[in-house]
Formats: C-alpha cells, sequence, structure tokens
C-alpha cells in the first residue's frame, strides 16, 4: 500500500536520495554456513562483539531472510545444504547483496576434491562481494560489508 | 492540523526512544552502538524494499493489521493530557481497550501465516499479553476509579504507590518485549517470532508499533505517578524512566514461558494489592 | 594384565607398545573377546575403525582403560561380510557400528536398530570406502 | 499425535552451523526429536586419502575452526607415532600453550553463546570482548586468530621470541581479573540459574553408558581427561586438575567450562615459564612403513580420536577421526525430550556442538535428507 505510493513518487530525485542514504545506512545481514568450518562464522560473531561492533554502522544480525538486505555465505557449498540455499537466497526480498566470505565459499579452498562438495557459492547463487582470507580478520568482513552496501545502493 | 502534527511527533519521539535504547544498551555493553536516529532510517529502508509475498498467508489483511497495531497506539496518545484531543472523564477505560488492541494485532498477524515460529511467537506474547494485562489493567482500573480523568492525577501519586511503580515499570518491561520478557521474540529459539514471515512495509509497521509501544508505556508511567507540568519535566521524568527500563533490559537474562507468567502474576499482583489497601487504610 | 591372558586365549598378540596392546582375533570370536573386555571392568568404547585392505575388511575395535588402549582386530571376509554386535555390551558403540556397516558394507548381526544411519534409504551402490 | 514440528535450522539463529533438528511439540513442550546431519559434511575422511601427510596437516586444521589445532595437534602427534620421531621439548610446550589458549577461546564462546540463548546478550559481549585478550595473543604466537596452523611433522612452524612470552603474560594476567569477574556473574546471577539449573540433567551412568567426553562427562563427576590420562605433550610436567562437578546439568557444564578457563591460564603461563631457547622442530626420518597409529588428545569439547594407517607412500592409508561431538550426540534425546521449547538452544549450547568436526563422518550422495530418529538413538536403553 505505502510503498505502492513511495513508488510511485520514487521519481523524485529527493526522495530517491532519501532511499539511497536510508539504504546505506541500515544494512541488515542475515548469514548462512554451507558446510565450512566454524572459523569464519565465529569471526562474524566477533565482529559483532565490543571491539568490532559492526552495529555501529547500523548492522543487525537478523535471524529470519525475510528480514535481511545482505546475504552472508561461508563455507564450500556441499550438495545437502545446495537445495537450502537457493531456498534461502530467493527468500530474502530485493534489493539484496551477496558476501562470500573466507577461500572455502570463494573457491572451496581445500576442500577442492572433496567428494561431497559441489562447488563455490558463486557457481549456485550470484555473488557481489568476495571477501578472501581463511578465515578473513573482522576488519575484511566489515569492509567486506561496506562494499556490499555500496553495490546495494546501485541495484 | 493538531492530529498530523500528534502522529508525526509521537512517531518521532517513538523512533528516538527506541534509539535511545540501542544506543544506551550498546553504551552498557562497551560498544558504541548506532546513532540514535537510526530507527528511522531502518523504517524508510523497510518501506523502500520489496514486501516478500508468502504462500498461504493474506497480504491485504496482514497489512491492515500492521496499520490498526501503529493506529491504536497512537490513539493513546491522543488521550494524553498534553495533547488532550480525546478527553472523556472515564478515558482510562478505552486506554485499556486501544492497549489491547495493539497486542492483540501482534497474536493476529503470527496467527495468519503458516510457519510454525510465528505461531509459537504468538502463542507466547497471547499467554505473556494475559499475564502482564490483568495487574496493568488493575493499575488502570484504580486509577479510573478514583481520579476519573488523566488531567485530574495529583502529581505526588508517586508517593502514595511506589510499589505500584515498581510493578508499572516491570510491566512496561514486559509490555515492550525486553529482557527478561522477551520471550515471544526469543529469536534464539523462534527466530523472530511472530514477526518471522513479515517482510518490506508490514515489518516497518510492526517495528514502529514495538517502538510506540515503548514511548507509550513510558509516557504512561511518567503521567500516572509524576504528572508533569511541563513538556520539559516530561521528558526529564520519562527518560530517566527508560534509562531504568534498558538498566534492566541489559542486566537481566529472559525467562521461560512459563517462569515469566509466575513471575508476573504471583509477584506483582500482590505488591499492587498491598499498595491499594495500604492507601485505603490511610 | 588378567584380560591380556584372557584374550590370549581367544587371539594372539600382533603389536605392542608402551600403554597398547593389538590383538588379532578370529572374526566369528569376537563377541567372545568382547564379553571378556567387558567383564573386566571396561565400559569405554573409543573407536570403532575399519578398513578395506582388498582382500578382506579389517575392523578393529578400541576399548579404552584409563591410559591403556585395548585394540582388537578381527578380519572379516569381503564376500559374505558379517559380524556380531557389542552394543549390547557398549551402549556407546551404537553410532559407531552403525557407521561401520555403512561405510563399508558390513552386516552387524543383532544390531538393536539396523538400518541406514547417514545414507539414503534407497541407496544400492557399493559402501563408499570399499575399494 | 504431535501438536506441532518446528524445525530447529540448518539456518537458525542459535547455532552458527547448520544442523537440523525437528522438534516435536505438545503446547511448549517437547514430545521427541529426530535430527539430520549431513549439511556440514565435505568428504574429509576420503580426500585426506588423497592428499600427502604435509598438506594434510592443513586440512585437519580446518575440519572445524574453533579447535583446529587439536585437529592438527592430534594429527601429528598420529604422524610422529608412525614415524617413531621424537619431537622438541620447546616444541612440545608450544604446542601446548596454542593448544591451551584455544581451549579458553572455545569455552569463552561457550559460555557466551550460553548467555546468548538465555537472551543475556550483555554475556555473550563479555564474553567476546575478553576472547579477544586471547584472540591477541594466538595472534602473536602463531600469526593467525583462528584455523592457527602452528604445527608440522617433527615440531611447530613458528618460535616464540622473549617479547611475545612477555606480552603473553600480561594479556593473560588481565584475562585472569576478567574471568574472575565471569565466575561471579555466573555463580550469583538469578535468572542465569533459573534458566539452567536442572536442565538437561545427565547422570554418571548415562555417561559411562553412552561413553560421552569432555567437560560433558566431567560435569558429571566423571574425571575423564585425557590430558592426565595420556600425559602427552608437556602435560606430564605441567600441574593443573581436573574439575568435575557433581550435578550434570547445563548450569554445571557451563561452570565446569569456567573453572576450566583458570586451569588454561595456569598452565599457559606455567608452559611460557618453561621456554629456554633451543630448536624447535627434528626433520622427519622418511620413507613412511606400512604401519598404524592411534592418536588422542583433550579437545576442548573432550576426547579426539585419530586412528592412522600409512603405507609406503607419503599418503595417509586410512584416517579415522572420532570427534568429541560426535560421541556426546548420543544423549540429545536424553537431555531434550520432556523440557520446554525455550530449553532447546539452551541445553544444545550447554554441550558446545561443534558439528563441523562431527559431519565429516556422513555420507551424503544426493540432496535428500537423511534423518536419524532419536528412539534410534536411545532405543538401547
Amino acid at each position: 500500500m505505502f510503498h505502492v505510493v513511495v513508488d510511485c513518487i520514487g521519481d523524485d530525485l529527493i526522495v530517491d536520495k532519501i532511499k539511497k542514504y536510508c539504504q546505506k545506512k541500515s544494512p541488515w545481514i542475515f548469514h548462512f554456513c554451507t558446510g565450512g568450518c566454524n572459523g569464519c562464522d565465529i569471526e562474524i560473531l566477533a565482529a559483532m562483539s565490543p571491539k568490532y561492533d559492526f552495529e555501529r554502522f547500523g548492522c543487525l544480525l537478523k535471524g529470519s531472510p525475510r528480514h535481511a538486505d545482505i546475504f552472508l555465505v561461508t563455507g564450500p557449498v556441499n550438495k545437502k545444504v545446495k537445495s537450502r540455499l537457493i531456498n534461502l537466497y530467493k527468500q530474502i526480498p530485493e534489493p539484496k547483496v551477496v558476501i562470500a566470505l573466507g577461500s572455502c565459499s570463494l573457491s572451496t579452498g581445500i576442500f577442492q576434491k572433496a567428494y561431497n562438495v559441489c562447488g563455490p557459492v558463486d557457481k549456485i547463487i550470484p555473488v557481489d562481494v568476495y571477501v578472501p582470507g581463511c578465515p578473513p580478520k573482522p576488519e575484511a568482513i566489515i569492509d567486506g560489508i561496506v562494499k556490499g552496501i555500496g553495490i546495494l545502493t546501485k541495484k | 492540523m493538531v492530529i498530523i502534527e500528534t502522529v508525526f511527533i509521537s512517531t518521532f519521539l517513538s523512533f528516538i526512544y527506541e534509539g535511545i535504547v540501542r544506543k544506551v544498551t550498546a553504551r552498557m555493553q562497551n560498544r558504541i552502538g548506532p546513532p540514535i536516529w537510526q530507527p528511522i532510517l531502518d523504517f524508510i529502508k523497510l518501506l523502500s524494499k520489496e514486501r516478500f509475498e508468502v504462500e498461504g498467508s493474506h497480504h491485504t489483511f496482514i497489512t491492515f493489521v500492521s496499520i490498526m497495531s501503529v493506529a491504536s497506539l497512537i490513539s493513546t496518545v491522543f488521550m494524553f493530557p498534553l495533547v488532550g484531543i480525546l478527553n472523556f472523564n472515564w478515558n482510562f477505560i478505552l486506554l485499556i481497550y486501544l492497549l489491547v488492541f495493539s497486542t492483540a494485532c501482534f497474536i493476529i498477524v503470527g496467527l495468519s501465516s503458516p510457519s510454525p515460529f510465528p505461531i509459537v511467537g504468538s502463542t507466547r506474547e497471547a499467554i505473556l499479553f494475559l499475564a502482564y494485562d490483568l495487574p496493568l489493567i488493575i493499575i488502570l482500573l484504580y486509577f479510573a476509579m478514583n481520579y476519573k480523568s488523566l488531567q485530574l492525577i495529583p502529581s505526588n501519586l508517586i508517593l502514595l504507590f511506589p510499589l505500584m511503580f515498581i510493578s508499572f515499570i516491570v510491566i512496561t518491561q514486559a509490555k515492550s518485549g525486553y529482557q527478561p520478557f522477551n520471550i515471544s521474540e526469543a529469536d534464539q529459539e523462534i527466530t523472530a517470532g511472530y514477526l518471522t514471515e513479515c517482510s518490506g512495509f508490514e515489518l516497518a509497521m510492526f517495528n514502529l508499533a514495538k517502538s510506540l509501544r515503548v514511548f507509550v508505556m513510558v509516557s504512561l508511567a511518567t503521567i500516572l505517578f509524576f504528572n508533569p507540568s511541563s513538556i520539559l519535566m516530561f521528558f526529564v521524568i520519562s527518560l530517566i524512566i527508560l534509562f531504568i527500563v534498558i538498566s534492566l533490559r541489559v542486566a537481566l537474562a529472559r525467562f521461560r514461558i512459563d517462569q515469566g507468567f509466575k513471575f508476573l502474576w504471583v509477584l506483582l499482583l500482590p505488591l499492587i494489592v498491598i499498595d491499594i489497601i495500604k492507601v485505603m487504610l490511610i | 594384565m588378567k584380560l591380556i591372558e584372557e584374550l590370549k586365549k581367544i587371539g594372539k598378540v600382533y603389536k605392542e607398545g608402551k600403554n597398547e596392546v593389538w590383538f588379532i582375533v578370529p572374526y566369528k570370536k569376537i563377541k567372545d573377546a568382547v564379553k571378556d573386555v567387558s567383564n573386566s571392568g571396561i565400559n569405554r568404547i573409543s573407536l570403532i575403525s575399519g578398513y578395506d585392505n582388498g582382500k578382506e575388511i579389517e575392523v578393529i575395535y578400541h576399548f579404552v582403560k584409563e591410559n591403556f588402549l585395548i585394540n582388537i582386530k578381527v578380519l572379516v571376509p569381503k564376500e559374505s561380510s558379517e559380524i556380531q554386535t557389542i552394543t549390547d555390551m557398549f551402549p556407546g558403540a551404537f553410532l559407531l557400528e552403525k557407521e561401520l556397516s555403512e561405510m563399508l558394507g558390513v552386516k552387524i548381526i543383532g544390531h538393536p536398530k539396523p538400518g541406514k544411519l547417514f545414507l539414503p534409504e534407497d541407496y544400492r551402490e557399493k559402501p563408499p570406502l570399499r575399494k | 499425535m504431535h501438536d506441532m514440528m518446528i524445525p530447529f535450522g540448518p539456518a537458525h539463529p542459535a547455532l552458527p552451523e547448520p544442523v537440523y533438528l525437528k522438534i516435536f511439540l505438545e503446547g511448549e513442550e517437547i514430545q521427541d526429536v529426530d535430527f539430520a546431519v549431513g549439511y556440514n559434511h565435505k568428504g574429509i575422511e576420503k580426500a585426506l586419502q588423497d592428499l600427502d601427510f604435509s598438506k594434510s596437516i592443513f586440512m585437519t586444521g580446518r575440519i572445524c575452526g574453533i579447535c583446529s589445532s587439536a585437529h592438527s595437534t592430534c594429527f601429528t602427534q598420529g604422524i610422529e607415532k608412525l614415524l617413531d620421531l621424537e619431537i622438541p621439548y620447546k616444541a612440545k610446550l608450544i604446542r601446548t600453550i596454542v593448544f591451551e589458549l584455544e581451549r579458553l577461546t572455545s569455552h569463552l564462546l561457550c559460555v557466551g553463546m550460553l548467555g546468548h540463548e538465555i537472551g543475556f546478550d550483555t554475556l555473550f559481549m563479555l564474553c567476546f570482548r575478553e576472547r579477544e585478550y586471547v584472540l591477541n595473543c594466538l595472534e602473536l604466537i602463531t600469526g593467525k586468530r583462528v584455523v592457527h596452523d602452528i604445527n608440522t611433522i617433527g615440531g611447530v612452524r613458528r618460535d616464540l621470541s622473549p617479547e611475545i612470552i612477555k606480552q603473553v603474560n600480561k594479556n593473560l594476567g588481565i584475562l585472569k581479573e576478567k574471568v574472575e569477574y565471569l565466575r561471579t556473574l555466573i555463580t550469583k546471577d538469578l535468572l542465569i540459574k533459573k534458566r539452567t539449573v536442572g536442565i538437561g540433567k545427565l547422570d554418571k551412568n548415562d555417561v559411562e553408558k553412552l561413553c560421552l567426553v569432555g567437560p560433558v562427562a566431567r560435569a558429571s563427576g566423571v574425571p575423564y581427561d585425557i590430558r592426565k590420562i595420556d600425559k602427552y605433550l608437556a602435560y606430564d610436567d605441567l600441574d593443573f586438575k581436573v574439575i568435575t562437578h557433581k550435578d550434570g546439568d547445563s548450569f554445571a557444564r557451563a561452570f565446569v567450562r569456567v573453572q576450566e578457563m583458570f586451569e588454561c591460564i595456569r598452565l599457559s603461563k606455567q608452559a611460557l615459564s618453561m621456554i629456554k631457547p633451543g630448536p624447535i622442530r627434528n626433520k622427519p626420518t622418511l620413507p613412511f612403513t606400512e604401519k598404524e597409529a592411534i592418536s588422542r588428545v583433550e579437545a576442548p569439547r573432550g576426547e579426539l580420536i585419530y586412528y592412522l594407517r600409512s603405507n609406503t607412500t607419503n599418503k595417509p592409508e586410512r584416517v579415522k577421526i572420532r570427534t568429541p561431538t560426535y560421541a556426546n550426540l548420543l544423549c540429545l534425546g536424553k537431555i531434550l525430550v520432556g523440557h520446554k521449547l525455550a530449553d532447546v538452544p539452551v541445553s544444545l549450547a550447554s554441550l558446545d556442538p561443534c558439528l563441523c568436526c562431527t559431519d565429516r563422518v556422513t555420507v551424503v550422495k544426493d540432496g535428500k535428507e537423511q534423518i536419524i530418529k532419536m528412539e534410534d538413538l536411545h532405543g538401547h536403553h
């Protein structure tokens, strides 16, 4: 209802600017582990902790994919989790950004030859930002999120 | 024009209160925390997001319910003496209805979705609602019978009813869904509770309703027990109350639903009754 | 230790080290050997490892008493690979036995809940760790 | 039959890793639990057979990000047994230090997650703030915060300089006070006790019957600690005591972990003071021969066992891993059924499940979900 109204007047430059600004300042995150080693997941939690505190940029870790703007994926995608990943990706409302965290999700890393791994994340869903590292440090994760926000506002 | 002003100002204030809650919580946890206008940014962002169509739930209905929950809470603001649009002698009773209705909206939205998380969230909210609404209704009814109008409340009620004030703070905690009573939104157990399936516009509206709940309850506590004479006094006192609420939120863990229920009935009801009997005897 | 003497009657020691002893036991007598272990007061099974050496399947039971490891190896023929369960004596072996039967295709006789654990019910190919 | 089925996972805020629990409820009470694992399975045991030993150490380090050095220490220890290789004492000490610091991070994480599950986010934040001190030490010693990769065949890859020892000692001193505060917080807070005491009870008998390990066993009064039993690495020369608790509920498990943190700090300080200049690595004597070996360590979550078998090549013939959570999974039905839905995260967090470790055992050929019936797991007692 109301969003239709917002969309109608969305051509207006000022409304558009406000919209972009708010998108930039309030990225909500949904995190999913596709079978990695837990290292990246723990570093995401560390990025929430007092030393790094990504809430100061307005980031929140959300439990439901429907609330999220940014989809953080860690780990190589294994066969069992593949359909779940696609399912979760579809449940995130537009505009959305996918961030692949860690070398496993970038290239399957050391698990390349393991038989139950069906490939890096970008073979299954489109990925916008890649954060390398095994695991990436919290600073790198926050940097990845900031880059993701940049892409989000352009979408 | 007063109506539109009130709607905008109460919306704005409730966002700022929510922002203060988040900021102070973060500072207490040794973090920097978001800026206090963060909830406004979240709200506008959610409005501009795509609304996700969930199979098996009725969108127009949920949208309607979300607007109703916001509307009922804003209506309570109309009754505050400082605004004074609605002003009947027995308006406390209407206050009870409006507060109950806003909670009912939250229960309805959870039950209207097919997924189990919102259903469990709604059930919990319904149980908790029974637990905290009975003490709340007793307090409001007692005030309504004795003082008839919000404007006639004497300003020294806090001295008369100290125990009742403490209970009111606890009820505020429960009504706002903060620890130790964030049982219906316990994201570790049931994802996001009744809001799991909401997105976009509805989520924005329900988030607004949630922050309005905090604002309304804190303001009610200020008005009922202190009856501030000026706007400045109102803000000073309500911010102090908000600070108490935040401290409780930061320092406590969450009750289980049965423990929360027991706490609210077994502990709070006697406190209120003691106060009433005490005043009657004097 | 008395247990080692008992076990020597059933099988033979093929390796001995500091704090560990490795037995090899005929696969039909595994139940007797495990009964001896159980009777001697050991109630902890650490691991059941299996290995396909091409001709037979080697199944090794690793029992722990304090810092002493008792390893009992049995050689199960590949064609009719069957072995008696030990879950009745060691409840902790429940998952380990199921995993063994799936990964190496050794049938466990008398297992309280036989059936698939990790593999799909309709899995008909050769067990994944067999050569 | 059941009122409602709640899917718990695989994407669930209570667990950073994917596991799929199906919880059958009547009202809020749990009637039955099913669980499916395999969302984390990559096929490591098979993949290890295709890598040579020096490379596979890195893969074992990545079985689990939380107990990374436990896995790689256990694996290298097994390889050294295969080669009959003695490692320098300094290397043993450095491994011990990294091992204990890692246990410290793991326990802090577990207590923090427990706080998070009962809605006490401040406890979570506190634990993670203190955890940074340990991560800082680990970064100084190994160069990495989380997956450490310090082990290699015959010793360790990095030496400790006096400045690092000084800094680590200083950090540990600060940490001790902070953990002291955490302990008073956990023992004095009424709401924490209300949510954890009596939840997920396991008695001594269950532990021995189901062969449970680690803090879960110790919290039920079974002093099962491989560090004391096997005296691997430098633990023989270090003074520490095995913490036990008699209650066996979620609170006892958390309390045992907090008490163990003090032991970790004490152990690492002792080990740091014993370091003297010397070599950190012995060259391995190749080639490998046909041999088998068993290696055990006490990982943060309990006993971790590797069975290794080598042939004449430099690739392992067979690696079999039994992780602590795999052993502890057996008690899930016992601790969940009969409790409330709100207790599921508490009980789970008190087990400190590490599914990355566990799932390497499962094999999933297609996308179908395989579900273990809970009665399968505890049907036999």
